[in-house]
């Protein structure tokens, strides 16, 4: 009865492997050509100077530190997401936590690239890296740049293995299932698994002390982001609560851009039997979630400002709040909090597509948050005669462009060579492999696989058995 | 490499082929379970799930603690520059290093100690059948003494018994 | 003996001429950035008259300041860095070694004074203009982040001289070059670390203040704030 | 290299430079013989005296070696010599005291400049078209010769001007006395901002037309009547080092200044007290504290004298300008003018002093005789702490007004040595139509500007640093130091000094002047006492000495332009970085941020911030400003420091062919300015002008702040 139930799951997922429709070409195309622009107008940058970007004195940091917040900030989707619904062993996490986890690595990639395109001399900034130089010298370890270095690495690397340690089984059941270069391909990629007890035991130990171990990395990660900000004494940035507040905000944009992913993938992969409205109902009161966390850091922040009146602070506050900056700030208002309080809130309300449509605009509140973070407060420093203002200018606007296709073309390729849902834990995730024990209790609040997707007569007799 | 080996679709049936080689006097050590997934609720799925990957772990994770205290220290020590008036060896922004440093050292060592004791990467050569991808669940040992005593062990309803010799 | 330059500012004596603008310029071969890169927020002046108008017509006040690096104790810009291009040297000023600079203008933001400045492009002196360049300090190409150095070549050159000589370098002889064009001579300059100096001296007045004290950044450079007239009687 | 390799490549190059230099031996020299006093990488000073204005500062060129592209003889080289580098302070100098202007420090620009002139020019296209061939300085010389030889042959020696800077000095006795030998009319000299009223005030009230020395070093009160002194007016470096030390660092405390204008200007920032005035009525408030003071005996009205006579009604006690009345004509509240002068009375040496806007109203000559008296009355001419006047070597040299130029009988030659009269002057005088008529033009100056563009041939000046020079400095030290210096470096290109070159034209001439003058300008500096070029007398010195003008009676400010129609006051001033607009061309100026906007690189419109509201007028819009006689557009500048009912310009900017830094920056608002004169005197009433504001759109992106928020404390807060 075992392979009536696991053989479809595996035919199903396997599938986008071998079949390619036209469409893959097209998006994989349109997305190239988006990233090769970009890559040409870095190109420019470089070979013009940094001054083709919009950023001037004293907004020294623009849309490159926007961008790097951002996608830092939405590679929390995946592994701090996916770790900790591992640890509270939630069921419904089976079929999310790959395409999660493969948000996280690629938008760290993207995310990281972003403090070498900012810089004004990019050919030297193998400088950041902790090694003495050829004048002996150290990078400065108190620098919040190099803290950023050791932090992104770290989650990098250990968001690497978590995506990659439970691919190894699913690549060697796509080797035992191809012939030819992928056979090769995969067996390489297989690392010889071939699922003795003992390898799935210590892969599962494995994957439970990462879990444990990446969770505060992924916390420390945003925090030490936050720090690039809170460490400098700039109005609104020189504030404790930047850590919480950051790993918040960037714990609700993963989300929201896994929601996305997560809609895209079960419309482009034919997953609707596995990406269930259960999974987007769950997320979406995730989401909800952190959508009232983040409206209850932005107010915190905003009333400790305005109660504590102090000049410098309220020059950027008054800014944001009816200034020049008010636009961005009661768009970003509305797209964080309203849009997906109001959808959310509703669960008739809370379907696919208004759990995408909330998504959206948490994204693009985010985004908008992250510039209202960054260049408000430079651009209204303590002397008031420093003031001055913002624009970004066209290199700036094709490399943040050239970095959402990069998601896509990156995301497009990882869905064709790799299976997007973990197959094996999905499997495993069948509650007729769980402790019966635990069955009634898991049910309730995880997965309804069986009763909705596979309820055939013959799984209906499979558990019947004792 | 020789061996012989049962597939089964029912991990009920991978049970009892199990409990029959313990019966036909093979040692636990010696019976190799291979399936596509974990079986955590059945009793071969957790023969030897005992590890001390944990403790590995968090040895890792001191080493990592007091080596990137004092390489960090070394570092800022062989050329002592002074910026913002912070001393030195700053302990408060070091711990930031340092708190990653030792999460890696944890990660790292984790996922060394999984390949080591999961034997990865291997190049094959050990007892293996494709169908296990298909769903079904191998049970069988490794070049065995005796073939024709485990062979019915393994010829239970619901299995298939194969036997390698090369 | 270690020197710790420090400048004093009377803005008593400041009258918003910008001699020490274009003095700047001239000793530090401070790029002019043109009209359209000005208008893009480039233009570089390591010190700045900034104005600061007060009430409204016709009871109306406008303050000028000069601003350039206050060389701080406790700089924020240090830290932040994380090639050390910018650190604190054995004289107590905030040296910035523009060949360790590979322009993450974490500094510049760090500064809570904004008197640093970035070198967007590199910088251009249509021939022969380049001939004024002055030969004791380097050009800074681009992606370099520069600032106010307190005229480190002068203090260098003089501390030479002093060294062959074998003398103390005497104070009021050593003068960044705005404090010398300084009409009013409101900008002086010394070593905080001589007592009698005039600098420290000036630095011990009532009337002494320091930009942003609050942010205990420590600056070195002393605000001797406009005195009121008085009737002379009411002294 | 050997010695052998060594004395062949000295031999090779030496001819080559031999043959290269054939004809012009004293470049031969250039080439070949290193600078004896210069080790390279250290630096020496040389002495030498800024151009930029009549102040006249010595300052100190750094001097050091360098690789210079050079041109001689229209050949383009590469030799090793001095080169100035930074321009400072002279500190023995008693004018300068070791202290330098933005101004001066950027004309080592002048020198350096990418646009300046190289040699000789000669125009091919249509005049004003711009269209220039370089031509040797021997055709330059002879065209030249052949133009005034010309005149002489017909015998119209006096048709023949020269258009110089009114800079007293050696300099400008030598073209003077040139001009005479030949048989032409005295020099006229052109100056935007120049100070001829206040001259003739102080001719009338005091019997010197020269520009007075205020001693703010010991004043202990200071009553400026919209004097920009420590900006652009006179003898900015001596008068700031004066008044850094009436601030701060004497005993005895700090003097008070009180600043009369209606406009904030940068000294007016600097002022313990501003009262804003309404233009053309600072006399009144002048003699309406000479009323209080007099009134109330705290000084005799006789004590005025002579200055006091030239004031009609003053030995009666000024009864018309009682308190009441002046705060009627002037907008200043009684009780504050009763302070004032009281104030002003109790705290000798107390002086007053009168430049800028007041003076360039219909009434100037009258505001400055009042502000006279108001010193005299107040004892403060030839006192410590009051004004005086810089002895002079020699009595000033008369010249002529640009009106010379514009008669119908203008000249037929005319020689420009570095003025710019057609863009400093109001449209409406014609200046460039005048220039068109005059048949032959040959200009001087190191650039191309909007004068220049007009010359059939132009002779390219050395910089100030590769010539003598020499000021007599007319204000601003307490006794007359007159300095010359020798070139600081040797000359980059294929120019000669203009003054050299018309000596030697003086010999060339088919009836070379006799008798001879010397024969370079160095020579006649070093020379002067004992060759006796000029006696005293042999140019007939400005000005007719005691004489005694009637009595002036207070006449209401007239404008240009009906009130109703043109409600606004215009006020152009001199702009802090640009000057009269003569130094747009220098970058680091362009790029100066103006102490009071901080603008650079553009025009802007300065309007009163609460008028600016009222007309939905917000910082940066587009605004146009017209006058009965033109419109200029520029962006809005809203200043809380100008009065509700006057727009005021900077100038400087508007250049239509002035080097690349300047050409096409901003708009001129000269040119929009009526002709009107002050009455009394020929000089432009530059600040007589109204005008009216139209917006015409948003902002356009030329306002180019180096500064942020006008205001240092933000205005909100959370009680808002």
């Amino acid at each position: 009865m075992n392979r009536t139930l696991t053989k479809p799951i595996a035919d199903d997922l396997v599938r986008p492997l071998f079949q390619t429709s036209v469409w893959f070409y097209a998006i994989v195309f349109a997305a190239a050509t988006v990233v090769a622009c970009g890559g040409a107008a870095w190109g420019y940058q470089v070979w013009n100077g940094i001054g083709s970007a919009g950023i001037r004195w004293p907004v020294f940091w623009g849309f490159y530190l926007v961008n790097f917040v951002f996608w830092i900030g939405i590679s929390h989707a995946g592994t701090l997401i996916s770790a900790i619904l591992r640890l509270v062993n939630a069921g419904w996490r089976r079929p999310v936590t790959r395409c999660a986890e493969a948000i996280t690595v690629f938008a760290l990639m993207i995310g990281a690239m972003f403090p070498i395109i900012h810089l004004g001399r990019p050919w030297l900034a193998f400088w950041l890296f902790p090694y003495p130089s050829a004048r002996e010298i150290w990078p400065n370890f108190r620098s919040p740049l190099a803290w950023d270095f050791f932090a992104i690495n770290t989650y990098l690397t250990g968001s690497v293995l978590f995506l990659f340690l439970p691919m190894i089984p699913d690549f060697a059941l796509v080797r035992d299932r191809s012939t030819g270069w992928r056979r090769t391909l995969y067996g390489l990629l297989a690392f010889g698994w071939r699922g003795t007890t003992r390898q799935w035991n210590r892969l599962e130990s494995a994957m439970q002390i990462m879990a444990v171990a990446i969770l505060p990395v992924a916390v420390s990660v945003h925090t030490i982001v936050s720090f690039d900000f809170s460490m400098a004494a700039v109005p609104m940035w020189h504030s404790t609560i930047f850590g919480p507040y950051f790993v918040a905000g960037a714990i609700f944009s993963g989300i929201a851009a896994l929601i996305i992913a997560m809609a895209v993938l079960r419309k482009t992969l034919g997953l609707e039997k596995y990406l269930l409205p259960l999974h987007f109902d769950n997320l979406g009161k995730l989401l909800l979630l952190m959508c009232i966390l983040w409206a209850y850091f932005v107010f915190a922040e905003r009333l400790t400002v305005w109660y504590g009146n102090e000049p410098s602070e309220m020059a950027v506050f008054w800014a944001s709040q009816r200034g020049r900056f008010a636009p961005f700030y009661w768009t970003m208002v509305i797209c964080n909090f309203v849009i997906p309080f109001v959808i959310l809130t509703n669960y008739k309300t809370r379907t696919i597509l208004g759990c995408v449509i909330a998504s959206f605009g948490v994204l693009i509140g985010m985004w908008l948050e992250r510039f209202l973070i960054i260049v408000p407060s430079l651009a209204t420093k303590q002397l008031p005669y420093s003031w001055g203002s913002y624009a970004p200018q066209p290199v700036e606007l094709t490399i943040m462009a050239a970095t959402f296709a990069g998601m896509i073309l990156l995301y497009a390729l990882f869905s064709k060579f790799v299976p997007i849902i973990a197959i094996w834990e999905l499997k495993a995730g069948l509650p007729s492999r769980l402790d019966p024990a635990l069955q009634v209790e898991t049910s309730l609040l995880s997965t309804r696989l069986d009763t909705e997707a596979f309820s055939s007569e013959a799984e209906r007799a499979d558990r019947g058995q004792p | 490499m020789k061996a012989v080996y049962g597939l089964y679709d029912d991990p009920h049936v991978a049970q009892q082929a199990v409990d029959n080689l313990r019966a036909a006097g093979v040692a636990d050590a010696d019976i190799t379970v291979i399936s596509s997934e974990p079986f955590d609720h059945f009793e071969f799925g957790h023969r030897d799930a005992a590890t001390h990957m944990p403790w590995i772990a968090t040895a890792a994770g001191a080493v990592g603690l007091v080596a990137s205290y004092y390489l960090l220290a070394a570092a800022q020590m062989s050329w002592p520059l002074v910026t913002s008036g912070m001393p030195i060896v700053p302990l408060w922004s070091n711990l930031i290093i340092i708190f990653e440093m030792t999460m890696l050292s944890v990660i790292i060592a984790t996922v060394i100690t999984l390949l080591a004791t999961a034997g990865l990467p291997s190049r094959g050569g050990k007892m293996y059948d494709p169908e296990v991808s298909d769903g079904y669940i191998l049970v069988g040992v490794e070049n065995p003494t005796d073939f024709a005593r485990l062979e019915p062990a393994l010829a239970i309803p619901g299995g298939r018994v194969k036997r390698v010799e090369s | 003996m270690a020197y710790r330059w420090g400048m004093a500012v009377d803005i008593d004596k400041c009258t918003g001429c910008e001699a020490c603008v274009t003095a700047c310029h001239a000793e530090n071969n401070i790029p002019t950035v043109g009209a359209g890169q000005a208008s893009r927020g480039r233009a570089m002046h390591w010190i700045r008259v900034e104005r600061y108008y007060e009430g409204s017509f016709p009871d109306v006040r406008l303050k000028f300041r000069p601003v350039l690096c206050q060389q701080c104790d406790n700089a924020p810009c240090e830290a932040v860095c994380p090639t050390y291009a910018a650190h604190q040297n054995e004289d107590g000023l905030n040296a910035q070694v523009y060949n360790r600079c590979i322009g993450t203008r974490y500094c510049a933001n760090a500064c809570t004074y904004n008197v640093r400045f970035f070198n967007f492009f590199n910088p251009e002196w249509p021939k022969p203009l380049h001939l004024q360049l002055n030969p004791d300090v380097s050009i800074r190409e681009v992606g370099v982040m520069e600032k106010c150095t307190f005229c480190v070549q002068r203090i260098k050159a003089a501390k030479t001289e002093a060294t062959a000589a074998q003398r103390e370098l005497v104070d009021g002889a050593l003068q960044p070059a705005c404090a010398q064009a300084c009409p009013t001579t409101a900008i002086i300059f010394g070593d905080l670390n001589d007592p009698e100096s005039r600098v420290a001296r000036l630095a011990r007045s009532p009337r002494g203040t320091k930009l942003l004290e609050d942010l205990g950044a420590e600056p070195k450079i002393t605000y001797l704030q406009k005195q009121p007239w008085h009737e002379p009687d009411a002294y | 290299m050997d010695r052998r390799h060594f004395i062949k490549l000295t031999a090779i190059t030496g001819t080559g430079a031999a043959l290269t230099a054939c004809g012009n031996p004293e470049h031969q020299l250039i080439r070949f013989i290193p600078e004896d006093d210069l080790v390279p990488g250290v630096a020496t000073w040389k002495p030498t005296i800024c151009p930029l204005c009549s102040a006249g500062c010595g300052v100190t060129a750094r001097v050091m070696e360098g690789q210079a592209e050079v041109f001689r003889n229209g050949q383009p080289g590469v030799i090793s010599m001095g080169l100035a580098k930074k321009l400072e302070g002279n500190p023995e100098d008693a004018i300068s005291q070791g202290k330098l202007c933005a101004r001066g420090q950027a004309a080592i620009q002048i020198t350096y400049h990418p646009d300046r002139l190289a040699n000789p020019r000669k125009r091919t296209g249509e005049r004003g078209s711009g269209q220039f061939v370089d031509i040797s300085w021997d055709e330059a010389i002879k065209e030249l010769v052949g133009h005034l030889d010309a005149l002489a042959a017909a015998n119209s020696q006096a048709s023949l001007a020269l258009l110089t800077k009114p800079r007293r000095g050696r300099r400008l006795d030598l073209l003077a006395e040139w001009l005479r030998r030949f048989g032409a009319p005295a020099p006229v000299t052109f100056e935007l901002f120049s100070d001829d009223v206040l001259r003739r005030a102080n001719e009338i009230s005091f019997g010197v037309a020269q520009l007075p020395t205020l001693d703010l070093e010991q004043a202990q009160y200071v009553v400026s009547f919209g004097a920009d002194f420590l900006g652009a007016w006179n003898s900015p470096v001596a008068q700031s080092a004066a008044y850094g030390r009436m601030r701060q660092s004497r005993p005895g405390g700090r003097a008070k200044l009180v600043h009369a204008d209606a406009r904030l200007s940068q000294t007016a920032a600097n002022a313990d007290e501003f009262v804003a005035i309404k233009p053309g009525t600072e006399g009144v408030l002048a003699l309406g504290l000479a009323h209080v003071i007099i009134a109330n005996n705290l000084r005799p009205a006789a004590a005025a004298g002579r200055a006091g006579a030239a004031i009609d009604g003053w030995a009666t006690g000024l009864t018309a300008f009682t308190p009441a009345a002046v705060e009627q004509r002037t907008g200043v509240a009684a009780a504050r003018v009763e302070r004032l002068a009281r104030e002003f009375a109790a705290h000798p040496p107390a002086v007053a002093l009168v430049a800028g806007p007041p003076l360039a109203q219909s009434n100037g000559l009258f505001t400055a005789l009042a502000v006279n008296a108001l010193n005299a009355l107040a004892g403060s001419l030839n006192t410590p702490g009051g004004v005086s006047f810089v002895p002079q070597p020699r009595p000033a040299v008369a010249t002529r007004d640009l009106s010379a130029l514009l008669q119908e009988a203008a000249p037929k030659v005319l020689l420009i040595d570095d003025v710019n009269p057609v863009f400093a002057s109001p449209a409406s005088r014609q200046v460039a139509g005048a220039l068109m008529r005059i048949p032959f033009i040959a200009s001087f100056g190191s650039f191309v500007d909007e004068t220049s563009a007009l010359a059939d041939l132009i002779l390219p000046d050395h910089s100030f640093l590769e010539s003598w020079v020499e000021a007599v400095p007319e204000s601003g030290a307490a006794k007359a130091v007159p300095i010359s210096a020798g070139p600081v470096m040797r000359p980059l290109y294929d120019t000669r000094p203009t003054i050299d070159v018309l000596l030697d034209v003086s010999r060339r001439l088919a009836t070379p002047l006799a008798p001879a003058l010397p024969n370079t300008f160095e020579e006649f500096l070093n020379r002067e006492e004992t060759a006796g070029v000029l006696r005293a007398g042999d140019s007939a010195p400005a000005g007719q000495a005691g004489a005694e003008a009637p009595a002036l009676q207070y006449i209401a400010p007239q404008f240009d332009g009906d009130p109703t129609q043109f409600p606004y006051h215009f006020l152009p001033y001199a702009s802090q970085a640009l000057f009269d607009g003569s130094l747009a061309h220098l970058p680091w100026l362009q790029e100066l941020p103006d102490p009071t906007t901080s603008a650079m690189w553009c025009s802007w419109i300065e309007i009163n911030e609460h008028r600016a509201e009222e007309l939905g007028i917000h910082q940066g819009d587009v605004i146009e400003v017209a006058s009965a006689h033109g419109t200029v557009r520029a962006a809005a500048f809203l200043n809380p420091g100008l009065a509700p009912d006057a727009v005021a310009m900077p100038v400087g900017q508007g250049h239509t062919n002035f080097t690349r830094y300047a050409t096409g920056i901003g708009v001129n608002p000269v040119a929009i300015l009526a002709a009107a004169e002050v009455s009394g005197t020929t000089a432009l009433a530059w600040s007589a002008t109204r005008v009216k504001i139209t917006r015409v759109g948003g902002p356009d992106d030329t306002l180019i702040l180096f500064g942020g928020a006008t205001r240092e404390r933000p205005e909100e807060t959370h009680g808002r």
